[in-house]
């Protein structure tokens, strides 16, 4: 069973290499900030007790005012995941570091989250839509594209018949 | 080269040039000399037009049934009785299409590649012996005139390949003039075999030497069949060695730009280039019309599409079961491969010829003498050449490693290795 | 060779292999240059086939239109693009001069010789007649044909040879 | 001796041709037969599947799951199920985790029966290994058939379990191909693997070396191949595998070579488990009753499987409403070609389409 590596955890050993970086834990994972984004992520990957040298997926969430990056990071020897976030909190021209130098499996993942969410990753060597064509209005998966009126989210409210 | 003698009777269908005699012998009886020459111009053309073109219609029908049972499928079987129908369905088809031309390629030459392809395909048949007296012309040199005109094939389709103005075309035809650069080699090397123990390049007179030495070449020269059979297969573009039109890899290669009857005309050609190969295979290896005897009760002519047939049937065999090989792996087997042993086999054949001619021995001692000393040869040379000089396949594991549990380091020791 | 046939072929043919000649040299496109050089082959092969020398008839197409054409439009396609044209030169005056001098003088020569015409017959088997020549008086310009040949060859070796 | 000066020729490779797998592009520049530069292009399959599945509820996103990896639904909607189950915290019953398991390892020897024919469609075997696949495939098919009703996009699986129960003919017919595919697979193995040319094709090309297949998130059979022993069967077990007894394959150096034979061995080894998960099959109820208006707690899930393609991920996040609020698919079709230039350049066209080929791809899955 792979054994899912609490933030509690993560966080101390972030702390001990890194004691600038800032990090939010919660249960499951941690949060680190943008800027210190590469160091942890080479870190993760670098500390043999750790080991996250298979990037399984990244991911984006858009949380209305911002941005949040969802890494999930495993080590296939150990067997062991962790899951590391950072936040883009711009909404409106987000921006990350980009991964890829870390892990060259980031690079159709972050072609993927700019595509479709608009975070641009500073850093990365191909950042170009993946799916839709270059040019196309605005970023699909943001919760405001082709926002309804009076600020409804889309989805279900509620069921039909309640 | 019959010997002139009473006329068969004209209604004698064992050999077909029975009736055309007569016919020829009454009309020089009463019409002018040149009236002779036209009409017997006339009627050998029109039976070889109709023969390819009945065989090119039959083909599409006969490949497709049995590739479909070489794959668990049935095939064509709507159209007609057993699907006998599909070949017209198909035609009228492809007659129907609308022929587009590529804006920006060469209009001319984009037009003429399918009409001048069908031209070569269609000149190889004029030579072949059908049956005794059935060669429409025969020629003295017939083994060199076949590969002449097969070889212009290639500038063909070249010319097919450049106009389109299309990349994968462009590509197919590099690929074509490849192949021809590398396999026209060991191909003439492995038909010199033949030649050198017929000793005639007349097609109709390396069948009379197989009849009157009552051996079929093949037996005595079968490193040049296997030779020359790679070599003809690589050359009409047919798997494993269809890189000039590798659907997976270049989409259709040359002809990928053509549609609607010229596409139908290039199709028409590959099969007609099929039945050409097993028609010189026959002839040169397995004794044309002639079956030890047999070709007294049955037909000459029955004989020889029977064994074109056969021989047609390994081609699509071959299609059936076989990867394609890559460019360079052909080019690598032309020069490594096929080229020294083409040389073996002429440097052997040569000797023997030597021998025989010298010592003047008599040709039912040593014909059987040399097809097995040639035969253990052919399988000795194409077995130790496999052995010692392929890629060693046999010694690499073709199965997986099988892991039962994911070796997991324990959180305390050293991680390592790539994994 | 008197018969109308054969003189009709005759002039058809020369008229093909002359023709084409001149379009090799005329057309701009160098591929089509050496389309019409085919063309011009097969015509002269027609020419050696009015002659009954069905050999070098065969050997014709074989070597000229089937290998020399080849390895002509192989190098076409590895030179580039640009390259593919039959580009104004400056020698087209010079060229057309040494043009006009050399048929001048191979016409001249041609009328103006006493040619001996041998008694015997057409050939009936070309191909062992050429095999026999080639072999018996021939053969040091033959053998020394071959040397050249695997001169040339073992040039082409080295050249591309990786180091 | 001066270098020969050659002109680089851009070719496009789809999305109109025979042998990328649907509509995948690859920009590739050639110098003569040689690939100097591959760049992929996708998206003529996009349907944005992430976000209309932010548009409906949890039960109506499982059709989408069947038309993302159309070869293979089932393990499509597993892994949906799987990861909808994990963020509401619901328990599947033991005749549904049984279930689940035989279907998914159905789907998985049907999907490497496609992949493997049409891999050697792509090395110009001319349609007849795909034939063959195919006669195994219809068996198989037949089974979702009679179970479910559909053949190809199955929409078997539900929230809670399965759909349907197993019909009465159901355990002869699969017993019945439980006991004929091993013979078959053999058969296989003995015409493909040693089958000389193909050797030479798939030998020593498209080398994928096991650092870079980590470092790339490669994942499933091509991950194997390299020699990295990992599959999530075994690693992180999900319904009953942990009681299956079953042996993972491994390739030797990550060639093409090495994928088919792991994809082949693969076969043998989902029949073993079918086998076992036939026989040990409980009675019981097929599936829970969850509530139809399923509103799963404000949270996070992601659970993955190994699908036949690789590791199959869905990241679920929810905010209480009756949709997911955000909906990803870690698609093993997507991050399998993350390599691929590096796999493919220096090697010629004719690789190049059989490196893509044995990467098994299928672009409802990389554009979803």
């Amino acid at each position: 069973m792979t054994k899912l590596i609490p933030g509690s955890e993560t966080a101390a050993r972030i702390r001990a290499a890194l004691p600038d970086a800032e990090l939010e834990e919660a249960a499951d994972w941690v949060v680190v900030d943008a800027p210190h984004l590469v160091a942890v992520a080479t870190f993760l990957r670098d500390d043999p007790a750790l080991d996250c040298r298979y990037p399984t997926a990244i991911t984006a969430v858009d949380r209305l005012d911002h941005f949040e990056l969802v890494y999930y990071l495993s080590s296939l020897q150990r067997n062991h995941m962790l899951i590391l976030k950072t936040r883009a909190l711009d909404h409106e021209a987000p921006e990350a570091p980009s991964v890829v130098p870390v892990w060259y499996g980031a690079h159709p993942q972050e072609r993927e989250i700019y595509d479709l969410m608009g975070i641009r990753f500073s850093g990365h060597p191909f950042l170009k839509r993946i799916f839709l064509w270059e040019g196309f209005a605005g970023h699909p998966l943001r919760k405001d594209f082709l926002a309804l009126p009076g600020g409804q989210k889309p989805g279900l409210a509620h069921f039909p018949k309640e | 080269m019959t010997p002139p003698g009473p006329l068969a009777p004209w209604y004698d269908f064992r050999d077909l040039s029975n009736a055309v005699e007569r016919l020829l012998s009454w009309l020089s009886d009463i019409g002018p000399d040149w009236l002779v020459y036209v009409v017997s111009a006339v009627i050998g053309g029109t039976a070889i037009f109709l023969f390819v073109a009945a065989t090119a219609v039959a083909n599409i029908w006969v490949e497709r049934r049995v590739v479909a049972r070489i794959q668990v499928r049935r095939g064509p079987n709507r159209a007609g009785p057993w699907g006998l129908l599909q070949p017209i369905a198909d035609m009228t088809k492809l007659m129907q299409k609308e022929a587009l031309l590529p804006r920006a390629g060469d209009p001319v030459v984009f037009l003429l590649a399918p009409i001048l392809a069908f031209g070569p395909a269609l000149l190889v048949w004029g030579v072949f012996p059908f049956g005794k007296g059935m060669t429409f012309v025969d020629l003295n040199v017939g083994v060199l005139y076949i590969i002449a005109v097969t070889s212009v094939t290639t500038i063909v389709l070249f010319m097919a390949g450049w106009s389109s103005n299309n990349k994968y075309s462009l590509l197919g035809a590099i690929r074509v003039i490849a192949m021809l650069l590398s396999y026209e080699v060991p191909l003439v090397l492995a038909l010199l075999g033949v030649v050198l123990f017929a000793g005639t390049m007349s097609l109709s007179g390396i069948v009379a030497w197989q009849h009157d030495m009552r051996i079929w070449l093949f037996l005595v020269q079968p490193l040049a069949f296997v030779i020359y059979f790679i070599c003809a297969t690589a050359e009409i573009n047919r798997t494993p060695t269809d890189i000039a039109e590798a659907e997976s890899e270049i989409v259709a290669g040359y002809h990928t730009e053509y549609s609607g009857i010229q596409f139908g005309l290039f199709y028409a050609v590959e099969l007609v280039n099929a039945m050409a190969l097993g028609a010189i295979a026959a002839t040169l290896f397995f004794g044309g019309w002639w079956l030890f005897g047999l070709d007294r009760w049955i037909p000459g002519w029955m004989i020889f599409i029977g064994k074109v047939y056969l021989i047609y049937f390994l081609l699509i065999w071959l299609r059936g079961t076989l990867p394609r090989l890559r460019i360079d792996q052909l080019m690598a087997f032309a020069w490594k491969f096929l080229l020294p042993l083409a040389l073996v086999n002429i440097m052997v054949g040569a000797l023997e010829v030597l021998l025989w001619v010298e010592y003047d021995l008599s040709a039912g001692l040593v014909l059987p003498v040399f097809s097995v000393v040639n035969l253990s040869l052919a399988v000795l040379l194409v077995v130790g050449w496999m052995r010692f000089m392929a890629f060693p396949f046999h010694r690499l594991p073709s199965r997986a490693r099988l892991v039962h549990d994911i070796p997991v380091v324990a959180p305390g020791a050293p991680a390592g290795g790539a994994a | 060779m008197d018969e109308p046939g054969v003189v009709a072929a005759f002039w058809v043919l020369t008229v093909t292999a002359v023709g084409s000649a001149v379009m090799v040299a005329a057309v701009r496109n160098l591929l089509h240059a050496v389309l019409f050089l085919v063309l011009s082959f097969v015509g002269v092969a027609g020419l050696y086939i009015t002659l009954s020398a069905d050999f070098v008839a065969v050997v014709q197409v074989l070597i000229y239109a089937g290998a020399i054409a080849v390895l002509m439009l192989f190098a076409i396609m590895l030179t580039p693009r640009a390259a593919r044209d039959n580009a104004d030169g400056i020698f087209w005056a010079p060229a057309l001069v040494l043009a006009g001098l050399m048929a001048t003088t191979i016409g001249l020569i041609a009328t103006r010789t006493e040619w001996a015409v041998s008694d015997r017959g057409p050939f009936s088997q070309t191909a062992s007649a050429i095999g026999e020549a080639l072999l018996d008086p021939f053969v040091l310009p033959f053998e020394v044909a071959s040397v050249v040949l695997v001169a040339a060859m073992i040039g082409a070796i080295v050249i591309v040879r990786e180091e | 001796m001066p270098e020969l000066r050659t002109e680089p020729l851009v070719v496009n490779f789809g999305p109109q041709h025979p042998s990328t797998h649907g509509v995948f592009r690859m920009r590739v520049v050639l110098d003569g037969e040689r690939v100097v530069d591959v760049e992929m292009a996708m998206g003529y399959l996009h349907r944005s599947m992430e976000k209309l599945a932010e548009e409906r509820t949890y039960t109506q996103n499982i059709p989408f799951t069947d038309r993302m990896d159309y070869l293979s639904a089932m393990t499509g909607n597993l892994a949906y199920c799987l990861a909808a189950e994990k963020l509401a915290g619901i328990e599947v019953p033991e005749r549904a985790q049984y279930l689940r398991v035989i279907f998914a390892e159905l789907q998985r020897i049907a999907n490497h029966g496609m992949a493997i024919g049409i891999f050697l469609n792509d090395c110009g075997a001319w349609q007849t290994p795909v034939m063959y696949m195919l006669r195994e495939r219809e068996k198989v098919l037949d089974l979702f058939e009679m179970t479910c009703g559909a053949r190809l996009t199955t929409n078997y699986m539900r929230i809670g379990g399965v759909s349907f129960d197993i019909p009465e003919e159901f355990m002869p017919q699969a017993t019945a191909l439980v006991e004929e595919l091993p013979d078959r697979i053999a058969e296989y193995e003995g015409l493909l693997l040693e089958n000389e040319i193909l050797q030479a094709r798939a030998r020593d090309t498209g080398i994928l070396p096991a650092d870079l297949a980590i470092a790339s998130s490669v994942s499933g059979p091509v991950l194997r191949s390299t020699g990295v022993a990992w599959d999530i069967r075994k690693a992180d077990p999900y319904c009953v595998y942990d009681r299956m007894e079953f042996d993972i394959p491994v390739g030797y150096q990550g060639d093409n070579y090495d994928r088919l034979l792991v994809r082949m061995e693969e076969m043998r080894q989902s029949v073993r488990i079918i086998r076992q998960a036939l026989e040990q099959l409980p009675p019981g109820p097929f599936k829970t009753d969850i509530p139809l208006a399923l509103r799963p707690p404000v949270g996070e899930a992601y659970a993955r499987i190994e699908s036949p393609k690789g590791e199959l991920g869905f990241y679920l996040v929810s905010d209480g409403s009756p949709t997911p609020y955000r909906f990803h698919v870690r698609s093993p079709s997507l991050l399998n070609l993350t390599p691929l230039k590096e796999m493919t350049v220096g090697q010629t066209v004719a690789d190049l389409v059989v490196t893509l080929g044995s990467i098994d791809i299928n672009l409802g899955e990389v554009d979803r």
